[in-house]
């Protein structure tokens, strides 16, 4: 879909991937910023599914959350509780008519500012190509 | 009363002027509903920044303020310290990223513009809901936990014990002591054991700030640093610890011998019984494995012959709830178990024993009084030491042990004092004899005491095998030959370990171990005191392997780490931003407990619903977005407060 | 002595279920009968649409509509009824929250048509005609009203002031919520009777829940036996009750079956899906992803078991249907 | 110019629906509809749910009946996942499904269409409805029915968790046993029952029977339709509710098809009109020859009247008398007058309550061994049972792992859909003359649908 500029709602959590955010700001990656909409939150595992489900009916095309790599949660498990709702989220979406590749749960480090310019990227190129859905 | 909300753009010299049109900025946030002021500045993070920021919330009667700028990790705290000085509540504050996720990565100038408009109307949209929220202080704990009553943690024990700060010292054996107290002499000056911990021990019972509780072990730990609450259960001991002066009266007429296997012989103790002679606390307990009453008898032989009334048949275990600043882990260590290598025979021959063993055969207190005897009860005339056992192979522990040489030196000479004409060899492929006092020990044994020292290739190319009558050690030399040897009696040095219940404890305190199986330390070379967990220190040989001097030093290292952290008195600062359930609307169902890795959340015994100890949440808020009830509010990152951010991102 | 209280009681996209819950009011329905003026209630008594056209607007001191909304016929009686209505309580599930019938929301309208009048094998349908088309040729009958795109429960058509939760309400939760405006306490707008709590609350079970569970699978009601005597949840078997209010008394789980949650979610948490989601996630026993959708997959159809009372109040309300 | 009358809403029956009656120019009746207009659509959107879900899923098609379609579900599922129920699962499922019947049947006579017969033209000053019913028979009857009915729906309860949405059906069994203690329970229930039934027949014999208005309706042409009748039958060709074989006889008595539950495709047909909502069934070996009855024309009927035309008796001794009773009164079998399937109703009603009774002495009925775990892999299955409107069919398809693929529901008053079009229009055609029209002209229309107790969900699903 040519000059389709999908939106995304990315949720990013304190100790971790919102570092890795600034990581890849600072460190002049090259990733399509322009089409992510960040929500700071203290751990990926405070993502409640309503969230999700709001920013879908919204007008988002995609949402991301990102959490700290398995073993290093500021909170141990905040980020393997955030993991266990995906599937089911997926599924839940998929039946409400919105492909399950739109929502994607990834872990980025601190520092990995390379890692956030990669998923973002990626991200972005798949829903170019999926293209827009209506929101009721 | 309407929101009046300032809206702060910050230049950030070049870095956001240049890459966003400001005045179209400035002007669409004009538009947004309760924003009385909108304006930008050079710097807000410089000092005439925050004063102009600090003037600007006071002149307006701002009550609730959005910076558009750097990352809120970079100033964050710098900002609400200012609303804080300008008698806002410092959470009113939300920050919109604009810099490192909008200006610094955006070329396009309208793009960057549009971008940082919606990240603002976000943070607006969300800071019109934030609540105020009140940094809580409580009364820092300077009590601390120790856990293991060996020669570590006595010294921590003492070192830290004082008027304002209690310690609670718990031993999960019947008495204190540890390995040391089971010592008759200690290397290199051979000075008795008992009579160098004795007046410690003593010192310890008698501390009016130290709290012994033995047969306790921990269950559980819940909070951080200056806020622990430690679970920890005592077995029942079924003795009174006041009334009962050790007298023994009642170990007569206990019908009931246990026997205790050592060195073959069969040395035996009764089920009411004191661990040995001279232990401390100097009190009887009932075994409650042989006991005849715990099988059902009414046996009640020694409630009678108890002059003291100190018997108590019905005492059940309790669990307690210890409130401490911090827990110091002296769990000591274990020995390697020779049966795992059937090189050394152990088990497979009568008189192999471990050095361990040796050392209660020759403690004046021990099963022979400091005899030392074959199984036979004769003397024996040949006896070998044998080094690094389990120890300095890949198969089983890598490290030396770094003690073995010495305290097999100190046996060597303890067996040559009682023994003038036995045969006395000692097998070995190095000698560890680190410390000022250890190579005069060495030379004093080689030259006073006729010791045999047999070289090998490798520490583990040694067999030994039960001979005709005797024990046949063979033995690969240096040059590479095999030589046979026989002897009466072998002593084996095993590798020191870290102790069996180490995982189990580990668990509970929830700290990491080393691949070695000892306490992981936060940082080998400058913080060997502390584990990963702030808060959680440990002493002594459930670190590593060492000697009683250095246990001895950690114990005091760490005593100095946590008065250096816990002012008895200090205000701790509580984590403003916790959740609270909401107890209208909890339905009781418990889903939320098992969210909570800090194990913060707990159904209270009488009501049916669940309550956050406010003390010991962290503010994550996992449990917030699982409660299927929605009874769960997360300080600062209320769902309402999202929800409103999401749909001003959205537009 | 004033006139008293005028009452109507209809049904919208509905199935009789709450009908029955009023007449099993047994003797209070006849205290009802005395102490209100039953003006209009086609089940029992012969109302015709005139006869609520002929009445003043605001004279029915309260009316009960239950039933979701699916025809637009629906949607006009409903609008109608506000109109001569001083009071409107939402009654029952589909009223409250669009009900079973809102599962059609996972599909279009013409996607539901064409399976019951063209595609189902009983049918022989070589036109292909659809309900509500019209075709040359065949009779012109009268004309019939249409379903609307997405079924819609109450409040999404028209102002209600409370709701009866239940499919179908218990008889006492409607007899409570009827007194209450006969005696002139009506409580704030929006109030839901039943339980402020969700279901786990007065559940006979709860004391046999541990307070950590965790599952290997997800076990279905026909594939297993279970503990009558134990909590569903720490038996692999999904309950709603975590997530679903209470008030019911508990009757499914009385007859030793799950929570399917009729009552639908707290006010609290506007999904019933999102309510369950994160619950259920935490029982996963599971940290690997790949393991994680493993146990996930043994859960057969997520989408209709949470939303199975709810869809048109969720969130996304069952969505487009169009893109998967 | 056509002159409509519209009766909108049709009254005293489940469901929605509108009568338009279009007059010619001479104010005789042209043509009458009975439009339906109402549809959920369960044929689509329960395709993708759990096959186990949809016992407590279908039985929401319909509020007055429930536990039928519970019923018919679970013993679809029995069939999909090729497993036996156990013996006191079969005798409990008979026992809800029986009780469930007797207190529905209860609700017809005294509080929908009931009233048309009770409250009669002269008895001014009560309405036809439940009220004047009670007003008319006295407090004393009218408290019996009230407590009757929440005795039994409280038995119902007792045994599958709700008094109107059973949930204890399983493939295979049911989820609750009955236990020695609620035997007795049900005993003393069973036995009031059957006096409530024989006093209902007694009400209907002094009330009805005795009253000459409705004994020339129940002889008059214009409620007569000569159809074929469909009624499940036991192994003796007794009426049954809960299993055996669907017996069909022509408009002569005569035996005209018989099958067992998978062969339904081979015997029903359903048409569409683009003006109502409803399908009309049809038997499939006749044909659809329009709104008309006879030897010739597919439209059949189902329910009460009909299920005693088609079998050969009932199966307990009292209801048998009274069918007898029935059947000589109406002048032999089988009895076309649609206002008989009232009387018929009552004599089902004492059937249920001698069925309660026999099964409360049930020794299996407190068996443990209330379950056989399914163990095939599912593919299809058809259950049918009769609902208190009819026969009631559901069909299953579904994929391996137990998930709805397709579903096809054929449902009780839904087969007396031609027939219930044909008796309002006849209806009419016999009242409405020269464009006359009153209140109890169109009552006596409504009279034409309400005897067959019709429930318009279910019709619609």
């Amino acid at each position: 879909m040519h000059g389709f500029e999908p939106k995304i709602i990315l949720f990013l959590c304190n100790w971790c991937s919102y570092e890795g955010a600034d990581a890849a700001g600072r460190g002049g990656k090259e990733f399509p910023s322009r089409n992510l909409r960040e929500i700071r939150v203290m751990c990926s595992g405070r993502v409640d599914p309503r969230f999700v489900l709001e920013a879908f009916r919204i007008g988002a095309d995609g949402v991301l959350i990102l959490g700290c790599a398995p073993g290093d949660c500021h909170y141990k498990t905040g980020n393997i509780e955030a993991l266990k709702r995906i599937p089911l989220l997926e599924r839940i979406l998929q039946q409400n008519g919105i492909k399950n590749d739109r929502i994607r749960f990834d872990f980025v480090s601190a520092g990995d500012g390379e890692k956030f310019a990669r998923v973002t990227g990626e991200m972005v190129k798949l829903l170019k190509r999926l293209g827009p859905f209506d929101h009721a | 009363m309407p929101q009046r909300i300032g809206v702060y753009i910050c230049e950030c010299g070049p870095n956001i002027k240049d890459a966003v049109d400001m005045d179209n900025l400035l002007e669409d946030a004009r538009e947004h509903k309760d924003v009385v002021l909108v304006r930008s500045f050079g710097f807000l993070c410089s000092p005439d920044g925050k004063e102009f920021l600090k003037k600007d919330i006071q002149a307006h009667k701002l009550s609730r303020v959005v910076i558009a700028g750097c990352s809120p990790k970079e100033n964050e705290q710098t900002f609400r310290d200012v609303l804080k000085n300008a008698g806002l509540n410092p959470f009113l504050l939300q920050i919109a990223n604009i810099r490192e996720q909008c200006a610094w990565v955006i070329q396009e100038k309208s793009d960057a513009t549009e971008k940082a408009g919606e990240l603002i109307r976000g943070a607006i949209n969300r800071v019109r809901l934030h609540e105020p929220l009140e940094i809580k202080t409580i009364e820092c704990c300077a009590d601390v936990l120790v856990v293991g009553a060996g020669v570590a943690g006595i010294s921590t024990a003492l070192a830290v014990a004082r008027k304002n700060r209690k310690v609670y010292l718990i031993e999960k054996e019947p008495c204190i002591g540890g390995r040391v107290a089971g010592h008759e002499d200690l290397y290199p000056d051979m000075v008795c054991a008992s009579c160098l911990i004795e007046s410690q021990l003593d010192a310890i019972l008698h501390h009016n700030d130290i709290e012994v509780l033995t047969l306790t072990e921990m269950v559980e730990v819940r909070g951080y640093l200056g806020n622990f609450m430690v679970n920890v259960r005592q077995k029942a001991r079924f003795v009174d610890m006041e009334a009962c002066i050790g007298c023994g009266a009642c170990f007569e007429v206990c019908p009931v011998t246990v026997p205790m296997p050592f060195m073959g012989g069969m040395a035996g103790r009764k089920a009411i019984y004191i661990p040995y002679s001279g232990a401390l606390p100097n009190v009887a307990l009932i075994d409650g494995e042989n006991c005849l009453r715990f099988q059902g008898e009414l046996c009640h032989f020694c409630l009678e012959s108890c002059p003291f009334g100190a018997i108590r048949y019905e005492e059940t275990e309790r669990v307690r709830v210890l409130k401490v600043g911090a827990v110091v882990v002296a769990t000591g260590f274990g020995s390697f178990d020779p049966q795992k290598d059937v090189r050394y025979g152990y088990g497979k021959a009568e008189n192999i024993i471990t050095s361990l063993e040796f050392e209660q055969l020759v403690n004046s207190n021990g099963p022979t009084e400091g005899k030392i005897l074959l199984t036979n009860g004769r003397p024996p005339r040949n006896i070998a030491f044998v080094h690094c056992v389990g120890s300095r192979t890949e198969k089983f522990n890598d490290y030396c042990s770094g003690v073995c040489c010495l305290y097999t030196l100190k046996h060597a000479h303890q067996a040559r004092l009682q023994l003038p004409e036995a045969g006395i060899c000692q097998f070995h492929s190095d000698l560890c004899l680190p410390g000022k006092d250890a190579q005069r020990f060495y030379r004093k044994v080689l030259k006073e005491d006729g010791i045999e020292f047999f070289r090998m290739l490798r520490p583990d190319t040694i067999e030994i095998r039960k001979g005709t009558g005797s024990i046949l050690i063979t033995h690969t030399d240096t040059q590479g030959e095999l030589e046979r040897n026989e002897f009466d009696m072998v002593v084996l040095a095993t590798a020191m370990e870290s102790g069996v219940e180490t995982e189990g404890i580990a668990g509970i305190l929830d700290v990491k171990l080393g691949e070695n199986g000892f306490f992981q330390e936060a940082d080998a070379g400058l913080d060997p005191v502390s584990t990963v967990r702030e808060g959680i220190f440990m002493a002594g040989c459930a670190q590593g392997p060492k000697d009683i001097p250095s246990s001895v030093a950690q114990g005091h290292a760490a005593a100095g780490r946590i008065m250096g952290k816990l002012a008895p008195g200090e205000p701790l600062a509580l984590e403003p931003m916790v959740c609270e359930i909401d107890p209208e609307i909890c339905s009781g169902c418990l889903v939320c407990i098992s969210l909570c890795a800090f194990k913060a959340i707990a159904l209270e015994d009488d009501e049916p619903e669940v309550s956050i100890n406010q003390a010991m949440c962290r503010g994550c808020g996992v449990c917030a977005a699982a409660c299927p009830s929605g009874a769960i509010s997360a300080g600062h990152f209320s769902t309402g407060a999202i929800f409103s951010e999401l749909r001003g991102l959205m537009g | 002595m004033p006139d008293k209280p005028k009452i109507a009681l209809y049904w919208c996209s509905s199935c009789g279920g709450c009908e029955e819950s009023v007449i099993d009011l047994s003797e209070g329905l006849l205290e009802l009968a005395e102490r209100a003026d039953i003006v209009f209630w086609p089940v029992a008594l012969d109302s015709r649409l005139k006869d609520l056209e002929a009445l003043d607007d605001g004279e029915i001191d309260l009316s009960l509509i239950n039933g979701a909304i699916r025809l637009r016929e629906q949607a006009r009686m409903a609008q109608l009824l506000r109109r001569k209505s001083k009071v409107i309580f939402a009654h029952g599930t589909c009223a409250h929250l669009g009900g079973i019938v809102g599962l059609g929301n996972f599909h279009t309208v013409q996607e539901i048509l064409e399976r019951s009048f063209r595609d189902v094998p009983t049918v022989r349908n070589l036109g292909g005609i659809l309900p509500g088309g019209s075709v040359e040729g065949s009779e012109r009958g009268p004309k019939l009203s249409p379903l609307i795109d997405k079924v819609m429960a109450l409040d999404q058509v028209i102002d209600v002031d409370c709701f009866i939760p239940g499919c179908p309400p218990p008889p006492e939760l409607v007899g409570k919520a009827v007194w209450s405006v006969l005696e002139g306490k009506l409580p704030e707008k929006g109030f839901v009777f039943g339980d402020g709590k969700a279901l786990c609350h007065t559940c006979p079970l709860l004391e046999s829940k541990p307070e950590i569970i965790r599952v290997k699978r997800f076990k279905r009601v026909h594939e297993t036996d279970w503990d009558p005597g134990k909590c569903f949840l720490p038996q692999g078997i999904i309950c709603l009750g975590p997530a679903t209010r209470g008030g019911c008394g508990s009757r499914c789980i009385q007859a030793n079956m799950p929570c399917r949650g009729c009552f639908g979610p707290l006010e609290t948490m506007e999904d019933h899906g999102a309510g369950m989601l994160s619950f259920i996630a935490s029982m996963i026993d599971a940290d690997h992803e790949d393991e994680i959708r493993r146990i996930t997959a043994s859960i057969p159809d997520p989408g209709g078991l949470f939303y199975r009372y709810s869809l048109p109040h969720s969130i996304l309300g069952g969505g487009k249907g169009t893109e998967t | 110019m056509t002159r409509r009358i519209v009766i909108d809403p049709i009254t005293r029956l489940e469901g929605h629906g509108k009568i338009e009656i279009r007059l010619d120019s001479e104010g005789q009746v042209d043509r009458a509809f009975f439009q339906i207009p109402d549809f959920k659509g369960f044929e689509k959107f329960c395709e993708g749910r759990a096959a186990e879900e949809m016992p407590t899923l279908t039985q929401k098609i319909c509020g007055v009946c429930p536990t039928a379609h519970h019923i018919a579900s679970v013993k679809a599922l029995d069939a999909l996942f090729r497993v036996e129920p156990t013996a006191a699962a079969k005798i409990i499922r008979e026992l809800m499904h029986t009780a469930f019947i007797y207190e529905d049947h209860l609700l017809h006579f005294f509080y929908l269409g009931g009233p048309d017969l009770l409250v009669g033209s002269n008895d001014k000053g009560f309405g036809k409805n439940i009220f004047g019913v009670i007003g008319k028979l006295g407090g004393k009857i009218g408290k019996k029915v009230i407590e009757i009915r929440k005795r039994v729906r409280g038995l119902n309860a007792l045994i599958s968790g709700s008094p109107l949405y059973p949930v204890c059906g399983l493939p295979g069994g049911v989820s609750k046993p009955v236990s020695e203690k609620e035997r007795a329970g049900i005993k003393e229930i069973a036995g009031d029952a059957l006096a409530f039934a024989r006093l209902c027949l007694n009400i209907f014999e002094e009330e009805v029977l005795s009253n000459r208005e409705y004994v020339d309706l129940m002889h008059s042409e214009a409620f007569s339709l000569q159809t074929y009748y469909m009624g499940m039958v036991d192994r003796k060709n007794h009426v049954s509710f809960y299993d055996g074989e669907v017996r069909i006889v022509g408009p002569d008595g005569g035996l005209f098809e018989q099958f067992g539950a998978g062969d339904y495709l081979h015997h029903l047909e359903e048409r569409v009109d683009t003006w109502s909502y409803m399908k009309t069934p049809y038997l499939k070996s006749i044909g659809y020859h329009g709104l008309c009855d006879g030897k010739g024309s597919g439209l059949y009927r189902v329910g009460p009247l009909a299920r005693l035309n088609a079998a050969e008796g009932m199966a307990t001794p009292l209801a048998q008398q009274e069918y007898e009773r029935m059947f000589d009164a109406c002048g032999g079998k089988p009895v076309h007058n649609t206002l008989v399937y009232h009387w018929a109703r009552l004599i089902e009603v004492l059937f249920a309550a001698e069925r309660m009774s026999e099964i409360a002495c049930h020794d299996q009925l407190t068996d443990p061994g209330i379950r056989n775990i399914p163990t095939q892999t599912p593919q299809e299955g058809v259950g049918i049972c009769e609902a208190p409107r009819g026969t009631l069919i559901h069909h299953y398809e579904t994929d391996e792992n137990a998930i709805l693929k397709r579903l096809n529901l054929l449902v009780a008053t839904q087969n007396n859909a031609g027939a219930i079009s044909l008796s309002v229009e006849k209806a009419a055609r016999a009242f409405i003359k020269r464009g006359r029209v009153s209140d109890e002209i169109l009552n006596r229309i409504e009279m034409a649908y309400r005897a067959y107790d019709p429930c318009m969900a279910c019709a619609t699903h």
